[in-house]
């Protein structure tokens, strides 16, 4: 609750920022210490002490699973601020109101990990989706940015759609929106209805979670949104989606698992498959994150699959480890020049500090042992198996895990083994370097001792 | 009146609402196709209220109320989606002067 | 005792250590010495072990644990009795003369290459010597190995002619497939029995509980281990080619001893061919066909050593026809003589060629036996033992053979006898041609020509003298009652396949046959090349000079065909087929993407498309497909 | 205790090793590092088995059920004093090599050796696996950096090989550990499961694969010849001496005692795959004209080998194939080194540009012939007792086809002594040519290295029961499962 | 069949046309206006349902305001038949069959579920009664009224951020 309502607040302070401080570092540390202020009350709340008290309705309810969540996200969000704050001024004149509407997607985000009722989870995910458009379309002049922007409305208003019809179907049949009653009404032959507006929801989610064949938008909007933003859409925002989606299907459709269990076996199948395959091909750097960014919405989709303790407590870890490694590379990413793959070639000679902490994000995007990453998918991996031995699906995502190694070493190669002249120019302030120190130190230790983060959830 | 009507009903106009954005290349017209299919879930909302009212009236007096409220924070959720949708449009026609979505097509692969 | 055997092997080890580190700093003089000394100091010790072992009868040291695994232990043992002593004798006296020998024979050589000549010798004379020793066949395989390492060594010592590194690498080449069935037959003994030590499996007991196809089994892989080391067919041809390594070489591994390995192990393990006469039978017909096509083929070779090496092979044949016939006492017996005569006779040839200054090629000799006196008359000596007259040593172990097989089979008789004769044909065929008639080689060849120093000289007539009483020790029966004392000696490990049968009188009358037969083919051999005159061979005498073309039989069946075939798996399997095999994946890959990029068409109308026709076929699966 | 040192030394060393800059103290550094290692690990030696000191258990990530546990047992004690006696051997080798950011390269090849301890040391399933990645990664960074033109292309090769390969084990240990009564990766729980026939075929072939393409058998060896050619000399050495036997290690240690029933069943069909490999290596390696190429498919003939002697699965065939494990990582070193003094004086690997070497570098000469031949198994070298115990054991082996895979054993022995000899003949003996007539012998640092390799060679040659007695004991417990499960084999 | 009925099928064929000629239509001002008649009948249906405030909601807010705004576009962009852009058709075709489809598999899905006898009440009921509805919106469902502020709020930042001339 303290997170929901301070994170309106903000949104409504760094709104008139833009008006009342004319220097755009005060406003900058301004959203920072914002967000510092979100994590404390959000720690607060974890430790008991709620500085609001309003009677919801049971239409929202933070446990310790959304609080954690939570918490993964404000802490990315800082990181994420810390490392791009500057770049974000650089897309526009009017970069209080980026700010503000990072704050109301934080919002948006608070609501999607903690929503009772559908209701809720509807605004919630529209509250992230509208600030999203214009943040894709911010960047005027740029038609590219212009044409993402139009493509992410027109298809997300038509997913929305979808949602509302699933929505109004699932009403029909259960007379109420509230996600434990639906959850609660154990019948043997669960009724049409039921199961058509569960399917629409199912498809309207999966396309926010952008999970193949309703990824058709990510690519594109991803390449074309300024880089800034792709960072904090890719990496945050889909991390709620998972949350909200996981939280929807466990929460609602728990009991009727046999139901849907097919669907998303074959959308996760589809998902990796799609996401890895394609990305070997790109010759840009971006465009290939945005194509693995797809392939981890897939792995995140086993623990959907699996929906058990491992697969909540790894979706965690994984939305955790795939936030931090994704916001480094892209803090990096944003420095650069050209994003093609030649454009980091002898990366490493010139910017040694930058190309190593690179290096460590990449291995935990591609789940090598000693960092987050790899914790994560073998959480997924784990829950998959112990989840009556779903061999097929296992294997199937660790050959795609191995074709992903393909494309993130590809960077690595540049980096290290070819002859060029990337980030000779660059000038790095030492603040940028340390934070990037630092958040890989984070994937590492994640990596090696994951309770770090996952006790929170039982205390 | 019978629910299934009224199930029909929507369900055909939110189709027609996706055929429509599947033919038409005017980001305009598409935009209004997706308002269309709002409407018809609104419909299929209020239709269902007014049934869950009519079976468990006697029990609870607001029984159904919510779906008819629901109806009322999708019209709101419309209303903001417009402004910027069409926000949207216009910034897009000021730099290529269409809102045809073939046009679109500067990102792929 | 067990010290005594120790040092034994030790000292020719010292020699080669000391003189494998030491050959670049240590002078020629000190070298010759070291090398020399430790030998006649083994050679010394092994005079006591004979002694203690006539005594008191043989007896198995045990040093330590070589290998103990589970069930299966293979200890450290050295096995001294009559038979390891003989061998023990001939290995260290007869290495000592061409010891000495060598000291004159490589005097040119460079100091480092004759330390390095020397403590190969040396290591030779040590492994060889715990071929002997060696208590069970493990370190029996050990030596075994160590010799044939040592024979490629010294026949590649003069490794810039690449042409006798290919025939050291033949000849160890060769050995390995021996070897090979060699350990199989190891594994076999393990398996069946359990144990690789002679004590155990030449028990009473464990002979009992072999069962005779096993037997022949062991036995026949243990003879191709044994055709391998001692060139018998089909491993034979590396032997001649072995002639490359220098003639102290040739005479001590290629003639006296190394090659002799084979008969030792068979006859050390008789026993166990007492229970397999299809082995038997094998081993003899083997050894014959061996002695016959060697004898033919020496008929016609030119190359002095050439001739020296397929006599050889072929006595080595008739030791082997001994051994098939069960007379092992025999095949030992000639081991012995042999070991005489034809180190004599390969030191005679190679006092020849360093007289004509390293030329080998006896059609550009003769005559040679006004200047070579010494080395002239030891030859003699040594042809005439081999040839077997009476009563040089030849003579009575050939003898006891020939008797053997007639015992065996009166066909197997006349074809030995008959290759008797060719021996002693081709031997004298290379005598005459060699000392008689006169010089037909170039002006200062004949200059050059001269008798070699005393340290050659003394050797060939220590082992002339060798080759004449050398048979008194197996005299027959017929002779002279308890004549055959090494028969006696030999007893308690030899177990003779069953007593004479022929009556004395087909005895004389064998004897007087073939002594006779043979001088008439020396006479007819002097009047053939008293005075030779070089005529190319022509017909039946050019496969004879070509040796049967085995050797390009052998290529053109093996190893063109392996090197063809390995060839095509480098070239083609390798890379066209595997490798491209685990590419291909990867490519595909990469197809694939190209592919899939194209379904991202960037058209918001084929996007939605595509969602909506995956929602229908997913409502469809979900309400018409699943029941 | 020990074993943790053993990990953290090298571990803590190589992290370390980054950030001294001076080339000189790095060299020293790393060589003093790998001494250390060296003498702890003698020390574990000495410990008498079953003391406390040679086993560590530490919590971690309980909630799933893995610990930091690591143990020193017989056959771990083996490969880590290999492991260790390679690093400065290695080292002292290559000492002339430099390298651009040589305390990157020293760094990342000490972090290596960490990570082999640690999959020579742990005793439970996910330590496992991420030593074993943790060993891969910093060889993937040492090739691609440091190695020859080809580098980039064929490094990658490997790396995705072995990493799918790894990947498959990944899957496999969760199958196996998804059986485990109380889902854990400890060694003991692994031990205790008991599979049925279906599943240990499936958990066998997924593990497996791993093991083969580390060896590696045929037909999954291709990215090794290109590898060792394009990997610098150094970490070839690594990579063919310590690296390889990873996959026979693990074999041996998470394989055969977990899954007996498959690996029993599998035998055969394994054991005839890496026999046909053997011969092939061989007669591929007649045909080689690259030393470092011809080396690289002899090793591969070796461990075709040893896993055929594995697949025997008896006490003969175990006890050879460990000491083998150590023999032949000394030896192909003792190899290695040879072909990298060839390489710097020469600055060709080609076979046919040399010859006549023996006369100008004598010590070379007989260092390297004392070595070949211990590669080839020549008795009273260390090679022959492992090879001697290893065929006894697949000829005394339980399959019906025992004659002919020890026959297809002996040809490559055979074929080995072919190109053994050979390429002794074509580099080192003949008379020199216009490249090798002004050859310089070799000074007193190599003839020490090579001298080290060739007492270790003589000393375990003639006294191999001194190896033999560590690892009996293992090789029993490994065997005794197999026991156990005798009677389901039987039907 | 009363007037209730007749009304019913009256507004439900009046609605399904309106909406085939929303897409239909060449002309966007066409498409607009017909869209305008498609929310009056259904306005005429909640009215029939008795839903007062969500008709006149409707009415104005859909009818009256956002329409408008769409019109005031077109307009704007003076968007007519002959800059009207055409899908070739056999996107056209597909998309249609695609469609069809999905109605096809939905109506068969939901042709006969479990509550298919059950009626919707019409004409009466006083849920749908503004004083009904208002008190339930400020009690029960103020949190996600206040929420849906935020909504406006962030649309209307966002408007800005697009629309302000830089």
């Amino acid at each position: 609750m303290n997170a929901l309502i301070l994170s309106a607040i903000l949104g409504v302070v760094m709104m008139f920022s833009g008006i009342l401080l004319k220097s755009k570092a005060m406003i900058r540390n301004l959203a920072i210490g914002g967000i510092v202020l979100l994590l404390l009350v959000n720690f607060l709340e974890m430790s008991g002490t709620v500085l609001f008290r309003i009677d919801t309705k049971e239409m929202i309810a933070f446990d310790s699973f959304s609080l954690l969540f939570n918490s993964i996200a404000f802490v990315s969000t800082l990181i994420y601020l810390l490392l791009s704050a500057r770049d974000i001024e650089k897309v526009g004149v009017n970069y209080a109101d980026y700010f503000a509407l990072i704050f109301f997607i934080l919002c948006g985000i608070t609501l999607t990990s903690s929503f009772k009722s559908l209701l809720i989870l509807f605004l919630g995910i529209e509250i992230i989706s509208i600030p999203l458009y214009i943040l894709t379309g911010s960047d005027k002049r740029n038609l590219k940015s212009n044409e993402a922007s139009l493509k992410y409305f027109l298809l997300g208003a038509f997913s929305t759609g979808l949602m509302l019809m699933g929505i109004a179907l699932i009403y029909g049949a259960m007379g109420t929106f509230s996600t434990d009653s639906i959850g609660a009404f154990t019948e043997t032959k669960p009724s049409a209805l039921l199961i058509a507006g569960m399917l629409l929801l199912l498809f309207s989610m999966s396309f926010k979670a952008s999970v193949a064949p309703f990824h058709f938008w990510t690519p594109d909007v991803y390449d074309g949104a300024p880089t800034v933003f792709t960072s904090f859409m890719a990496t945050i925002v889909k991390a709620a989606v998972f949350i909200a989606f996981i939280r929807l299907f466990d929460g609602s459709f728990g009991f009727r698992q046999n139901q849907w269990q097919l669907f998303i076996a074959i959308l996760t199948a589809a998902t990796l498959f799609i996401g890895n395959i394609t990305a070997v091909f790109q010759q840009s750097v971006k465009r290939m994150l945005a194509y693995s960014s797809i392939a981890q919405a897939g792995f995140m989709m086993l623990s959907l699959f699996a929906m058990n303790t491992d697969a909540k407590e790894g979706l965690l870890l994984y939305t955790a480890a795939y936030s931090f490694a994704t916001i480094g590379i892209f803090a990096v990413l944003i420095k650069m020049k050209d994003f093609t793959f030649d454009g980091f070639n002898g990366f490493a000679k010139h910017q040694p500090l930058l190309a190593a902490t690179t290096t460590i994000f990449l291995l935990s995007l591609a789940g090598i042992p000693l960092t987050a990453g790899f914790l994560s998918k073998f959480y997924m991996l784990k829950a998959v198996m112990i989840n009556d031995k779903n061999l097929w699906l296992g294997i199937f995502a660790v050959l795609m895990a191995a074709v992903s190694v393909y494309y993130y070493f590809r960077v690595i190669q540049a980096m290290y083994f070819k002859e060029g002249n990337a980030g000779q120019t660059l000038e790095i302030s030492p603040a940028f370097k340390w934070t990037l120190v630092l958040l890989a130190a984070l994937v590492i230790l994640l990596g090696i001792f994951p309770g770090l983060l996952l006790n929170w959830l039982y205390f | 009146m019978p629910i299934n009507y009224y199930i029909f009903l929507s369900i055909a106009l939110f189709t027609i609402g996706i055929v429509g954005v599947l033919t038409r290349r005017n980001a305009i017209i598409i935009f209004m196709c997706i308002e269309l299919m709002l409407n018809a879930v609104n419909l299929l909302l209020v239709a269902f209220s007014k049934m869950h009212y009519l079976k468990s009236a006697a029990v609870n007096a607001t029984a159904g109320a919510d779906g008819q409220i629901f109806v009322f924070f999708i019209m709101v959720v419309a209303a903001a989606e417009v402004s910027v949708g069409l926000a949207i449009i216009v910034m897009m026609y000021r730099n290529i002067h269409s809102v045809d979505v073939n046009f679109l097509n500067r990102l792929k692969h | 005792m067990n010290l005594f055997l120790l040092l034994i092997v030790i000292f020719p080890l010292a020699g080669f250590l000391v003189n494998g580190l030491g050959r670049n700093f240590l002078g020629k003089r000190f070298i010759a010495f070291n090398a020399c000394g430790q030998i006649l100091a083994s050679f010394v010790f092994s005079i006591i072990a004979f002694l203690t072992v006539k005594e008191n009868g043989g007896q198995v040291i045990n040093y330590f644990d070589f290998i103990n695994v589970g069930s299966l232990k293979i200890p450290f043992e050295f096995q001294i009795d009559q038979l390891s002593s003989i061998f023990l004798l001939i290995i260290t006296g007869v290495g000592f003369l061409i010891h000495v020998y060598s000291t004159g024979y490589m005097k040119e050589e460079s100091h480092e290459h004759y330390g390095r000549y020397f403590s190969y010798l040396n290591l030779f004379v040590f492994s060889m010597l715990m071929l002997v020793l060696g208590g069970n066949f493990v370190i029996m395989f050990i030596g075994w190995e160590g010799v044939g390492l040592c024979s490629y060594l010294l026949i590649g010592f003069w490794f810039k002619k690449q042409e006798y590194n290919k025939a050291a690498n033949k000849a160890f080449i060769m050995n390995r497939i021996g070897d090979l069935a060699f350990l199989i037959a190891i594994f076999y003994l393990i398996a069946r029995v359990g144990s690789v030590s002679f004590s155990e499996i030449f028990s009473a007991a464990s002979l009992a509980k072999l069962q005779a196809t096993d037997a022949t089994i062991i036995t026949l892989l243990l003879f191709v281990g044994a055709t391998g080391k001692s060139a018998q067919i089909p491993l034979y041809t590396w032997l001649p080619d072995a002639m490359a390594g220098p003639t102290p070489v040739s005479a001590l591994i290629h003639a006296a001893t190394m090659v002799t390995a084979g008969i030792y192990m068979i006859a050390r393990s008789n026993l166990l061919y007492n229970l397999a006469p299809v082995t038997m039978d094998i081993v003899a017909y083997v050894g014959l066909a061996t002695a016959l096509l060697a004898a033919t083929i020496a008929l016609k070779q030119n190359d002095i050593k050439k001739v020296l090496a397929y006599s050889t092979v072929s006595q080595l044949g008739f030791m082997f026809l001994a051994l098939g016939c069960g007379a092992y006492t025999a095949a030992v017996f000639h081991v012995m003589t042999h070991a005489f005569f034809k180190a004599l006779l390969f030191l005679g040839s190679g006092s020849v060629i360093h007289a004509m200054g390293g030329k080998q090629d006896i059609r550009n000799m003769g005559g040679l036996s006004k200047k070579l006196k010494i080395t002239f008359l030891t030859f003699v000596i040594g042809c005439i033992a081999i040839a077997g007259i009476p009563p040089f040593s030849g003579f009575f172990s050939k003898d006891a053979i020939l008797l053997s097989a007639f015992e065996k089979n009166p066909v197997l008789y006349g074809i030995a006898l008959f290759t008797a004769l060719l021996t002693a044909f081709y031997m004298f065929r290379l005598l005459f041609i060699t000392f008689s008639g006169k010089f037909r080689g170039t002006q200062e060849q004949e200059h050059h020509v001269h008798e070699s120093p005393v340290s050659m000289t003394i050797p060939l007539i220590i082992l002339a003298l060798l080759s004449i009483i050398g048979g008194f020790v197996g005299i027959p029966e017929v002779f002279m009652h308890g004549g055959d004392q090494l028969g006696e000696f030999l007893s308690p490990v030899i177990k003779q396949h069953g007593e004479h049968t022929v009556s004395h009188s087909t005895e004389y009358m064998l004897m007087g046959l073939s002594s006779g037969l043979v001088i008439a083919m020396i006479i007819f051999a002097w009047f053939k090349f008293r005075n030779y005159q070089r005529k190319e061979a022509t017909g039946f005498g050019k496969v004879l000079e070509n040796k049967w073309y085995v050797d390009e039989m052998y290529d053109m069946i093996i190893v063109n065909p392996l090197n063809k075939f390995g060839g095509f798996l480098k070239s083609v399997i390798e890379k066209s087929v595997i490798d491209d095999l685990v590419n291909g994946v990867g490519r595909l890959v990469n197809y694939g993407s190209r592919q899939m990029r194209l379904l991202q068409s960037g058209q918001v109308g084929n996007y939605v498309l595509l969602m909506v026709v995956s929602m229908v076929l997913i409502f469809a699966i979900q309400f018409f497909l699943r029941k | 205790m020990i074993p943790v040192l053993l990990i953290l030394i090298p571990l803590l060393a190589g992290l370390a090793t980054f950030f001294i800059k001076n080339e000189k103290i790095v060299r020293l550094w790393s060589l003093g590092v790998s001494l250390i290692t060296l003498v702890v690990s003698i020390i574990g030696l000495s410990v008498n088995d079953g003391s406390s000191y040679l086993s560590f258990h530490g919590e971690w990530m309980q909630t799933i059920g893995s610990s930091f546990s690591v143990k020193l047992d017989g056959m771990g004690q083996l490969l880590c004093l290999l492991n260790a006696i390679a690093y400065p051997l290695v080292i002292l080798a290559t000492w002339k090599n430099t390298y651009k950011k040589s305390n990157n390269f020293f760094a990342l090849m000490i972090l290596a050796q960490a990570g082999m301890m640690g999959v020579f040391l742990a005793t439970d399933a996910l330590l496992f696996y991420f030593f074993w990645e943790l060993a891969l990664i910093p060889m993937y960074f040492l090739c691609s950096q440091w190695g020859g033109e080809k580098r980039i292309a064929v490094t990658f090769k490997f790396f995705i090989y072995t990493f799918i390969g790894s990947l498959f084990m990944l899957i496999g240990i969760l199958y196996i550990y998804s059986h485990t009564p109380d889902h854990s990766f400890s060694l003991e729980s692994f031990y205790s499961t008991v599979l049925s026939k279906k599943d240990q075929t499936i958990a066998f072939w997924l593990v497996f694969v791993a093991f083969a393409i580390k060896m590696p058998i045929f037909p999954l060896h291709t990215w090794q010849p290109d590898t060792y050619e394009q990997a610098p000399t150094a970490t070839t050495m690594i990579l063919s001496g310590v690296m390889v036997k990873m996959g026979i290690f693990g074999m041996l240690r998470w394989l055969f005692p977990v899954l007996p029933i498959a690996s029993y069943q599998w035998a055969d069909f394994i054991t005839s795959a890496a026999l046909i490999g053997v011969i092939y290596a061989s007669l591929i390696a007649i045909k080689q004209n690259d030393l470092k190429r011809l080396i690289a498919y002899s090793s591969i003939a070796h461990i075709g080998l040893m896993c055929a002697a594995a697949f025997a699965q008896n006490t003969s065939s175990l006890q050879g194939l460990m000491i083998q494990m150590f023999n032949h990582g000394i030896n192909i070193i003792g190899l290695w080194i040879v072909v990298d003094l060839i390489e710097k004086q020469f600055g060709t690997r080609k076979i046919s540009e040399l010859g006549g070497i023996a006369q100008k570098a004598p010590a070379l000469a007989i260092l390297l012939v004392i070595v070949a031949l211990a590669n080839i198994a020549l008795p009273l070298t260390n090679a022959f007792p492992g090879e001697f115990l290893m065929f006894n054991g697949i000829f005394s082996s339980k399959t019906n086809y025992y004659l002919w895979f020890t026959v297809m054993a002996g040809m490559g022995i055979i074929l080995g002594a072919v190109y053994t000899l050979n390429m002794i003949r074509k580099v080192f003996y003949g008379n020199t040519n216009e490249l090798t007539s002004n050859t310089k012998d070799i000074k007193w640092k190599e003839k020490l290295v090579l001298g080290i390799i060739v007492v270790i060679i003589f000393c375990f040659g003639i006294y191999p029961q001194l190896l033999l007695n560590e690892t009996s004991d293992v090789v029993k417990t490994i065997l005794d499962k197999f026991e156990i499960f005798r009677f389901t084999i039987q039907k | 069949m009363n007037i209730t009925q007749i009304l019913f099928w009256l507004l439900s064929v009046v609605a399904l046309f309106s909406a085939l000629m929303v897409i239909t239509s060449k002309n966007p001002v066409y498409s607009v206006l017909w869209l305008i008649v498609t929310f009056f009948s259904l306005s005429g249906h909640y009215i029939l349902l008795n839903a007062q405030f969500l008709a006149i909601v409707n009415i104005i807010v859909y009818a009256g305001a956002i329409m408008v705004l769409f019109l005031f576009v077109i307009m704007l962009m003076n968007l007519n038949k002959e800059t009207e852009p055409q899908k070739n058709r056999w996107l056209k075709m597909a998309g249609a069959v695609a469609g069809g489809c999905l109605l096809l598999v939905l109506v068969a899905a939901l042709k006969d579920t479990d509550i298919k006898q059950q009626q919707a009440l019409v004409n009466e009921g006083s849920i749908g009664l503004i004083k009904n509805l208002g008190k339930e919106l400020f009690t029960t469902y103020v949190v996600p009224f206040e929420i849906s502020s935020v909504l406006f709020l962030s649309a209307m930042v966002g408007a800005v951020v697009i629309g302000k001339k830089e």
